[in-house]
């Protein structure tokens, strides 16, 4: 048979048709088919969750100051889920943004993985792990070569809170090391502690009972946008909401911005911003003027009430009032009335979640006004918390340096005569060592952010570069660790035991124990272990001040009787103690707290605005929270600032357009959201964005609202009052 | 080939056809079947050979001496108190016995040397592992439906040796899931656990149908 | 010339040399096409400007269009084999090869659209008989696949192939089965043409695009079908004109050109009163919902010119230019209605998915415009590039037009 | 042969009793602190990206929390927090006509009567985004992007609900996972009813407020069967006929307006902050 | 698609859906295979004879 061409073509035609139909009739193609699809369901790179035993355990969150109860779950070893805990006094089951978005803290590549030492310059980012032992020891020669250079002084301490055994480890390791400069950061815990002082001669701080209250007057407190402890009151609002047609309270709020809060009260006044304590003398003086004042608490629970009472009605008639808050006289005389007529009325103060200190004026005045309608210490009232910071360890040892050391006056002049009650004044950090560079030799953070919550972020960035030696006890390259010279990181707050002291603004004692339901993530080690450690290594009166071996023996003893309760349960609940003791008003002339920078030049006025969803404490916002971030607070990575559109019509700004925004401390671009909630001539700026630690989920977005505003000394207390700042706005 | 003969030739229409014999028209038709032939094989015989693969088990567990042992499979295939199943024991099951040799089967030695002593879980495969997609109520179906094990699993209880684990290499799916046969032709029920065979099952017993019952 | 053998007997075509060129020309955009393709399947639909609020972007409303476009091929068909104008015999061969190639063009474009292309089949395999887009993807397969059938016998006529006796005697038994084969086309044709129009009209969510309707399908089924058929042989008449530019020279009688503009005018005009009435309709219907019919052109790129642009310039006008004689006879004034009537199909196309859309339904919603960007408008143009290239391979190697030889004598 | 129409009464009957599931939120106590959109994503696996941020539309969100406002000027603006779950549509009539179901083409989503839960299949699902050109909502969100977890962030992942992948289209489930695992425990204990506080959302558990309710529209015992029928109470687009699951109470009146298909005078629909 | 999937539920609209499917497919599976077999005949019986008509 002759191979031509015609049947060469016919063969293969034949051979492809029959293969064709062999392939058809054979599962191959379509077994194939639907292998690829099933194939594109399990994509290796789609990760699968391990499955296994879930249980679930209880401790307490301690991302804020809120302390909220909070039920780990967990599947085999990995923590799922942070969920509320039910039936904890704080929360009861509910939780908040930030806390429902912890796991993301612990599991995040923003986790300081062990003990790092710097490479290269600081906040260069790159870091070499050592191993504890060296880190410690690094720590402690640079220690001791400063007490043996007889200059123990000039290390200063800085944390979070002064409540709980592990800072009170940290202040007993001062002490013994021989620095008094032991510093807190600054929160509005300061003034109230303050107040008190002053007005109830009680080391104690202000509690309010919001749950029972039926008239809430809120002087700019964020209630539902993280004040006090954040869940508790978003509950204690619900509770107000849920009269089930009649309203069970009556919420009025004070702010120049229609916050959340002030768009969920039933009313809201805008008062020209810094007048609040002229609006709350002149309800006084309402009240007053219509008698509708508690004269029984008066006359035989308080002090020097004749005398105020001259001062607030001679100054403070509703006329001139009105005058300088612009609320017209009807509004504050009804306001007044219906204050004081109310069955159990609470003024509350504290400016957004109480981050700032504030005037200590101001939380004075509406202490004074609680006062006048007699609900201090009762039901729906005003509560003094006693704050007990001694938890019965033995005195401690100081030899000659530390007792030498000891005695020098502190750093930032607290306690000194010109400010002789107040117990830290942090943020005159910056500008004390920019005054005096060798002021600090080694500064020490433990679960604080100094470097991103300081205002004056400028300072504060000069600040550090002359201090020569930074440890960071950070559990996240936050921005003070990641300008450190050592991390020595603490555990995360789910892989650690700590006492957790009772919530800010709490009227009750709620003392509770975070323990550990989660095994460490990474080399970490508990900031109490390596304080004892450094100071056992440091030898001497030093080590002996610390007679326990590891920080669980510390917590027993501290927790002596309640431990048994608190290992079982988690917290412990203790009947609030109704200090006795008279109410001291306060009848020195106010003076309004002066804003920097001049009204001609700078004609806004710039004041922070505090969201729910947006974390500005030490703590960087994790990704789940800046995704809720509203497309008019945050996009791609610049921060709006909020103008009213009148204001904007002034200046030439436009929506959603850039615009730079200056003050006297800082300047930097920012958009701009017009906003019919915010007064004319105001600027507010989100607080907690502009993070340059932690990951590029967070890092570069946004600007520091702290970079723009510096410290405005309350010429009552000498803490920082500043409450916003002059600022010019251009379109760019 | 000038133009002009060739115009001619395509006039024609190539009609003439060369000499061949009238058995010609063969050629294409066995070429078809011949391809048909190899293609066919091809499909049925060799590609199941390379689609699935095959792997051991680590150790070769003896289902039948351990059912006499402990009596029935809830004794290591329990449900836990919240209803979930707790699936293949973990190896802390195992130490509760097999602390110290029990006997001299060398499987037995191999379990206590490299997974008990060193604290290792034994990587089991799994043979009837359902896809991430897929939630299986052990509760709904051993509780509430009454079935016994042997109707998806077979009769794996009275093992002696476990099977090789064959899994397909494109889905990573155990075999047990999409079916032994590759024609798809099911004999009894623990042949082919694919959502066909779980449909059918809640067709006759009229069980709910809806996606989220299965699916998650 | 090199391919002299294969082109068909008695028609003069250009060397191979620049018929080459010109092929190589093409395949720039049509490689950025397929490189464009290649990024969507590769790295996943985060490279368009399609977001949650546009989940139908360039890609539908093309498709919708292209479709609507292809419709000249069934409807050439009905007239030719079921109606039977002999006249259409030369015209019908192109109508088919253009409807191969925007099918083939939906298909492409739907399986760079679908977010997982590797399993689109479940669409078929666990079909949703009540979803539109089942009833688009059956009807769309089938009638491919009619359009295939009705494709090969040009092909099989290729003068190479048609040497073998099997092809020639196949190729004649499929013209003899044409006329079977075009009404399976017809039927499955209005079908998807229709449900395409149901695609946006079952929408009960986005009163921009509801419609109330008959029985079980909303009026949009039957606008869209009867639009296709109106505009559709526009696009052949469009796409002839074109090829006869390029040819340079005449390929089809002006009087069969004359007989499909007649017909299309007519549609066209019926097409655009029912338009009207269903726009008025519509108008009722959206008050009774409450929702007042100015909210709808009230955001900007999307004002009433839209409406006016629509059914007016693009609707009315091509309608009468096709209607009247006089105007149907001149040349320009015919390319020009029929670039008409198609843009304002495709525009309609665009509207019925983007723009409905478009509007926010919750009063909270804020208004948010879309435009495509650079790899939606390569992907989509890239069957526009490869069918002009199998054009200019069918009409270089496959006896496409009848009176070809008859009109250019040599 | 199957005679009834599976998705049909007769065939989803099954054992269990008849439940519709549905929530009532309370827009006076919604503080619009989004701890609800938070607990909703760490719950479900869903993904972020650090360019959410960029651009809101591309966003992966289950629940949502809309700031909707009056539209008022200084002083007398008001602004309003509107959380929006997948308001899990019945449609009406008796193939009910969910907007989403009727249009898909792979039945990768389906309306189930026992629980009155919308399901969606992410395996099924190949993306065609049909049913989110349908729910007029805006609740369907598709995974532009492959999810990608920052490096050893997936130990959180929660095992009862699959990691999805790209090219799918993926919606509030009403948390049916955990309904699977009330079930589960409901069989140990040898009963197929589900009680009210067995099976609730991570966002009702979540919510500080105590905002969102969630239960069995149809049990008289459960706290949804008197909330939705406050007066304040309304629903999303109720003029259209989706029928949702979702029911939201306000005392201001401007917030019960804002919810539907501008009803009312003409241009009653509010503009936006 | 096929009546044993796990979608197929016999009523009015699957009917009425894939009977028109498969109606129309049937019909161009014919139309095609009539050619295809009477193309084979005239190859196969008439062998040289053709007609070159087209």
């Amino acid at each position: 048979m002759k191979l031509d061409r015609r049947a060469f073509i016919e063969l293969t035609v034949g051979a492809s048709l029959g293969a064709g139909a062999g392939i058809t009739f054979s599962p191959l193609p379509w077994k194939l088919t639907d292998d690829v699809a099933i194939w594109t369901q399990n994509w290796p790179w789609t990760p699968v969750p391990s499955e296994g035993q879930v249980s679930h355990a209880d401790t307490i969150c301690n991302l804020c100051p809120g302390h909220c109860g909070i039920t780990v779950r967990k599947v085999e070893g990995r923590v799922t889920k942070i969920e509320g805990r039910q039936g904890y006094p704080v929360n009861d089951g509910g939780i908040c943004p930030l806390g429902a978005a912890g796991l993301q803290l612990l599991y995040g590549p923003w986790r300081v993985p062990g003990p790092v030492r710097r490479v290269g310059k600081r906040g260069e980012r790159n870091w070499e792990r050592i191993s504890w032992d060296k880190a410690i020891a690094e720590v402690v020669t640079k220690l001791s070569d400063l007490r043996s250079k007889g200059k123990p002084d000039t290390v200063a301490c800085i944390t979070a809170t002064d409540q709980g055994t592990v800072p009170q480890l940290f202040s007993r390791f001062m002490e013994a090391y021989g620095s008094p400069n032991y510093i807190r950061t600054a929160s509005a815990e300061d003034t109230n502690e303050l107040a008190m002082k002053l007005l109830q001669g009680k080391d104690a701080s202000v509690g309010y009972d919001l749950e029972k209250a039926n008239f809430i007057l809120s002087f700019g407190s964020g209630l539902i946008e993280g004040w006090g402890s954040p869940v508790r009151t978003i509950q204690a609002h619900s509770k107000w909401r849920s009269g089930n047609g009649k309203k069970a309270a009556t919420v009025v709020q004070i702010e120049p911005r229609l916050s959340n809060t002030a768009a969920k009260a039933d009313m809201w006044y805008p008062v020209n911003p810094g007048t609040e304590t002229a609006l709350a003398l002149g309800l006084a003086h309402v009240i007053i003027k219509d008698s509708l004042y508690d004269s029984t608490f008066v006359n035989n629970s308080t002090s020097g009430f004749a005398e105020w009472r001259k001062m607030v009605m001679s100054e403070y008639s509703p006329g001139d009032v009105s005058a300088t808050t612009g609320l017209s006289a009807a509004k504050i005389t009804n306001l007044a009335r219906a204050f004081a007529k109310a069955g159990r009325p609470l003024a509350v103060w504290g400016r957004g979640k109480g981050t700032t200190p504030g005037s200590l004026y101001e939380c004075m005045a509406v202490l004074a006004l609680n006062a006048l309608v007699g609900n201090i210490n009762k039901s729906g009232g005003v509560w003094t918390t006693l704050r007990s910071t001694d938890l019965g360890w033995p005195e401690v040892p100081q030899d000659r340096i530390a007792s030498s050391g000891n005695g020098k006056p502190r750093l930032d002049g607290a306690g000194t005569q010109n400010y002789p009650l107040v117990k830290y004044r942090p943020d005159e950090l910056p500008k004390i060592i920019n005054d005096n560079p060798e002021a600090i030799q080694a500064l020490l953070v433990h679960e604080a952010d100094p470097y991103f919550t300081t205002m004056d972020t400028n300072r504060v960035a000069e600040a550090f570069e002359k201090i020569p030696f930074i440890v960071s006890f950070s559990t996240y390259f936050d921005e003070t660790a990641q300008h450190a010279d050592l991390i020595l990181p603490n555990d995360h707050y789910l892989e650690r035991w700590e006492d957790i002291p009772s919530p800010v603004g709490f009227h009750k004692e709620v003392l509770g124990v975070s323990r550990p339901v989660v095994d460490r993530q990474f080399d970490t080690k508990h900031a109490g272990d390596t304080v004892m450690a450094i100071a056992k290594k440091l030898g001497g009166t030093v080590a002996n001040a610390f007679p326990w071996d590891d920080y669980e023996a510390v917590l027993k003893e501290a927790m002596g009787a309640d431990w048994d309760t608190l290992a079982e349960s988690g917290y412990v609940a203790k009947a609030g103690s109704t200090p006795s003791g008279k109410f001291e008003f306060y009848a020195k002339p106010y003076e309004p707290i002066e804003l920097e920078g001049d009204s001609y030049t700078q004609p806004l006025t710039l004041i922070p605005m505090e969201l729910m969803r947006l974390a500005s404490g030490a703590i960087g916002n994790p990704p789940f929270c800046t995704k809720t971030l509203e497309e008019t607070e945050l996009k791609g990575n610049d921060l709006f600032v909020e103008v009213n559109p009148k204001t904007a019509g002034d200046y030439g700004l436009a929506d959603e357009k850039y615009a730079m925004l200056e003050t006297y401390r800082g300047k930097a671009k920012v958009l701009i959201h017009l906003s019919e909630g915010i007064m004319p001539g105001l600027v507010g700026i989100p607080k907690g964005l502009g993070h340059t630690g932690y990951d590029d989920y967070l890092a570069g977005k946004g600007v520091n609202a702290n970079s723009f505003m510096g410290v405005v000394e309350d010429p009552v207390s000498g803490l920082s009052a500043t409450w916003g700042i002059r600022a010019k706005l251009t379109s760019v | 080939m000038s133009t002009s003969e060739e115009k001619e030739r395509n006039v024609a229409g190539g009609e003439q056809r060369t000499e061949g014999s009238s058995w010609r028209f063969l050629v294409p038709v066995i070429a078809f079947f011949a391809g048909f032939l190899v293609f066919l094989c091809i499909g049925w015989g060799i590609f199941p050979k390379i689609l699935y693969s095959e792997k051991q088990q680590p150790i070769d567990f003896n289902h039948q001496l351990h059912v006499d042992e402990m009596g029935d499979c809830e004794a290591c295939h329990y449900f836990r108190e919240d209803g979930s199943f707790s699936g293949i024991p973990k190896s802390e099951n195992c130490i509760e016995c097999h602390e110290s040799a029990m006997g001299e089967h060398p499987e037995e030695a191999k379990l206590i040397d490299q997974y008990i002593e060193p604290g290792k879980e034994i990587p089991w495969l799994s043979y009837a592992r359902q896809p991430d997609c897929v939630f299986f109520s052990h509760a709904a179906h051993v509780r509430m439906a009454g079935l016994d094990c042997m109707t998806c699993h077979g009769p794996i209880g009275e093992s002696e040796h476990t099977r090789p684990y064959q899994y397909n290499r494109l889905t990573k799916y155990s075999r047990d899931i999409w079916g032994w046969n590759i024609a798809g032709i099911k004999t009894n029920t623990w042949d082919r656990m694919k959502m066909d065979d779980c449909a059918e099952c809640h067709e006759e017993n009229g069980t709910n149908q809806a996606c989220f019952v299965c699916h998650k | 010339m090199f391919d002299s053998a294969l082109i068909p007997k008695g028609v003069k075509r250009c060397s191979f040399a620049k018929f080459f060129i010109w092929v190589l020309i093409l395949h720039i955009p049509v490689l950025i096409g397929t490189v464009a393709a290649i990024l969507c399947w590769g790295l996943a639909l985060n490279q368009t400007y399609l977001n949650n609020n546009f989940p139908f972007g360039l890609w539908i409303a093309a498709d919708l269009g292209i479709i609507a476009l292809g419709g000249g091929a069934f409807f050439t068909g009905f007239l030719r084999y079921v109606i039977n104008i002999k006249e259409l015999k030369n015209i019908v061969n192109y109508a088919v090869v253009i409807g191969v190639i925007c099918y083939a063009a939906a298909q492409g474009i739907l399986a760079i659209d679908i977010g997982q292309p590797i399993r689109g089949w479940f669409i078929f395999w666990h079909a949703n008989v009540h979803s539109m887009l089942t009833e688009v993807a059956f009807c769309i397969m089938a009638y491919f696949m009619v359009l295939c059938v009705e494709y090969l016998p040009l092909l099989l006529e290729n003068r190479q192939i048609f040497k073998f006796s099997v092809p020639r005697s196949f190729a004649h038994h499929l013209h003899e089965a044409m006329p079977t084969i075009a009404a399976i086309g017809v039927f499955l044709s209005c079908f998807h043409q229709g449900s395409l129009g149901g695609v946006a009209g079952v929408l009960y969510g986005r009163p921009f695009a509801y419609r109330e309707g008959f029985l079980v399908w909303p009026w949009t089924f039957f606008l869209f079908i009867l639009s296709a058929m109106a505009c559709g042989p526009c696009f052949t008449i469009l796409i002839t004109k074109i090829t006869e530019f390029f040819a340079k020279k005449k390929l089809v009688k002006k009087s069969v050109v004359g007989i499909l503009a007649k017909i299309s005018g007519g549609l066209t005009t019926l097409y655009v009163l029912l338009k009207i009435i269903d726009t008025l309709g519509w108008f009722g219907l959206v008050k009774e919902a409450g929702a007042p019919v100015k909210s709808f052109y009230a955001n900007q790129p999307y004002g009433w010119w839209v409406l006016v642009m629509e059914v007016i310039i693009l609707g009315a006008i091509p309608a009468l230019l096709l209607l009247n004689k006089k105007t149907r006879e001149n040349e320009p004034i015919l390319i020009l209605a029929c670039v008409l009537n198609c843009a304002g199909i495709v525009m309609n196309r665009w509207i019925m998915t983007v723009q409905a859309l478009a509007i926010p339904v919750m009063p909270f919603d804020k208004f948010v415009s879309y435009h495509p960007n650079w790899v939606e408008w390569a992907t989509t143009l890239l069957p526009l590039w490869v069918g002009a290239i199998v054009i200019m391979l069918s009409y270089r190697y496959l006896p496409i037009f009848p009176q070809e030889r008859e009109l250019n004598p040599y | 042969m199957k005679d009834a129409h599976h998705k049909g009464e007769g065939h989803q009957e099954g054992h269990g009793t008849v439940y519709k599931y549905g929530m009532v939120i309370n827009l006076d106590k919604c503080t619009g602190c989004g701890a609800c959109m938070v607990a909703c994503m760490a719950e479900n696996n869903i993904p972020f990206r650090k360019e959410d941020t960029n651009d809101r539309l591309t966003q992966n969100f289950w629940m949502r929390v809309y700031k909707i406002s009056n539209g008022g000027s200084f002083p007398d603006n008001d602004i309003c927090y509107l959380p929006r779950p997948c308001m899990h549509c019945e449609g009406h009539g008796h193939h009910n006509r969910t907007p989403c179901v009727t249009v898909c083409p792979a039945v990768a989503t389906d309306y189930n009567h026992e629980t009155g839960i919308v399901s969606q299949i992410y395996t099924r699902c190949f993306g065609c985004r049909y049913c989110m050109a349908a729910c007029p909502y805006h609740v369907r969100v598709f995974n532009w992007w492959d999810p990608k977890w920052p490096e050893g962030m997936e130990e959180y992942l929660n095992p009862d609900v699959s990691p999805r992948m790209r090219g799918v289209v993926e919606k509030c489930s009403f948390c049916f996972h955990r309904l699977q695992r009330a079930r589960n425990k409901a069989y140990s204990e040898d009963r197929r009813e589900v009680h009210e506080d067995e099976y609730q959302t991570a966002c009702t558990q979540a919510c500080p407020a105590g905002a969102i309710t969630f239960g069995d529209l149809t049990n008289p015992e459960h706290k949804v069967y008197e909330l939705k029928k406050t007066p304040n109470a309304f629903r999303l687009l109720e003029v259209l006929g989706t029928n949702p699951k979702v029911y939201y109470t306000s005392s201001r009146a401007w917030v019960r307006k804002a919810a539907d298909v501008y009803v009312g005078k003409e241009g009653s629909g509010v503009t936006h902050t | 698609m096929f009546p044993f999937a796990f979608e197929w539920i016999n009523d009015p609209s699957h009917f009425v859906f894939m009977g028109g499917f498969y109606f129309a497919l049937g019909g161009l599976f014919i139309a095609v295979n009539y050619c295809v077999m009477r193309a084979l005949f005239d190859w196969l019986c008439k062998g040289g004879e053709n007609h070159n008509e087209h």
